[in-house]
């Protein structure tokens, strides 16, 4: 399946880019960070430490364990500091 | 469902507190109106700017999520939540909540209830700025500890 | 003593609300603001007036204690009570309590003792003026029984 | 001694007037209660629920037991309905 990646904050940032297009058989969202981390060093290191890293699906937040049948956008960012 | 006014803006632009709060208070009901106000601090007189980044459209869904939990839980009539983004200076005002309800003890719990929810549930994060280089502000243990307050 | 500044005003005049809480949020050190208004209401649709009776003198005094009271307790940069007297109109804001932090917990939880007393402890009384003739307002038992949350 | 004393909302309409003042020998709040009363129907009328009635010396509330050596100001009003 094709899905839009996004990242935030610092991921985005030691990741070196905002957004991007994959092509994933991922099955949850923990797998397609398996996947990245897999992929180069930058993503090795964004996600080295998985209790920094939140995730939403279709801009939904959810548990690094869910499913990612029929997701469009999946976003990883750090804990929120809004308010 | 719900028919009480909900009033989301996520915007770089500033906003003005006593219009918003002035607004709450229309229709016979209303009796109480509590605001929130965040603001930039510079406690430590270096910080040159703060940077706000946020997830343009999922910030909106969640904001009103919350707003909308908000008024399942208490008897409000009206809920505003505002939350600007973009290059902010010392001083200038970050976000806002405004609930208003016949009763005070409502719009107190209700207000206190969002910003607790708006601290670690909308996707915002800050940057602070300073002489000596650029830092993302780490989330607070006791702020994501606060929620565990309304679980019941 | 307390060095945080306290702004007590009692007066028939309207107040500006957010020139009020733009006042507070000065200094550096503050991050939080939290306001609350309270307003006439007139749910049955026949009020005429309220008319609002006060002490002078004793007023003031009961207002500065509540105010130095919540600054003691709570790490407060600033506090502004501000009640009106006199006739007032449904509609019409009554009073406004403000409390600036540097953050949210102190700032909500001293604007809600600020209201739990001034509620039972500031002395003033309302009258509501209707149609059908004029009545003071009766004490809710429950204000009375809010002020025990703050006794520890 | 003498003493200024005031009443407020249906204290002060029940009694016809908001302050007068008072020559006493009543040693407490309860005390001048007690002589107000003896003195006629329209005191004794406001004064007929004890429960309702609230008591300040020099501007500051107190329980109705509390001497009056020294006040210079007592104030009678129901329970405050402020905010």
């Amino acid at each position: 399946m094709t899905i839009q990646v996004l990242y935030f904050a610092w991921l985005r940032e030691r990741i070196g880019l905002g957004r991007e297009t994959i092509e994933t058989e991922a099955a949850t969202v923990v797998d397609l960070v398996a996947e990245l981390r897999a992929r180069e060093e930058r993503y090795a290191a964004a996600f080295a430490d998985m209790a920094t890293i939140r995730a939403a699906v279709d801009q939904e937040l959810v548990p690094l364990e869910t499913p990612l049948s029929g997701a469009r956008e999946v976003a990883f960012f750090p804990p929120m500091t809004g308010g | 469902m719900s028919a009480v006014p909900i009033r989301v803006v996520v915007s770089d632009a500033p906003f003005d507190l006593g219009a918003e709060a002035a607004a709450l208070e229309a229709g016979p009901e209303t009796g109480a109106v509590v605001t929130f106000t965040g603001r930039v601090r510079d406690v430590a007189g270096g910080l040159r700017w703060m940077e706000i980044e946020h997830y343009p459209g999922m910030t909106e869904r969640a904001l009103e999520g919350i707003a909308r939990e908000a008024t399942d839980r208490w008897p409000l009539s009206g809920v505003t939540v505002i939350h600007r983004h973009g290059r902010l200076a010392p001083g200038d005002r970050i976000m806002m909540v405004a609930t208003a309800s016949r009763h005070r003890e409502a719009a107190f719990e209700a207000a206190a209830f969002l910003m607790d929810y708006l601290k670690s549930r909308a996707p915002f994060w800050k940057k602070e700025v300073t002489e000596d280089g650029a830092e993302w502000v780490a989330a607070a243990e006791k702020d994501e500890a606060a929620l565990g307050r309304w679980d019941s």
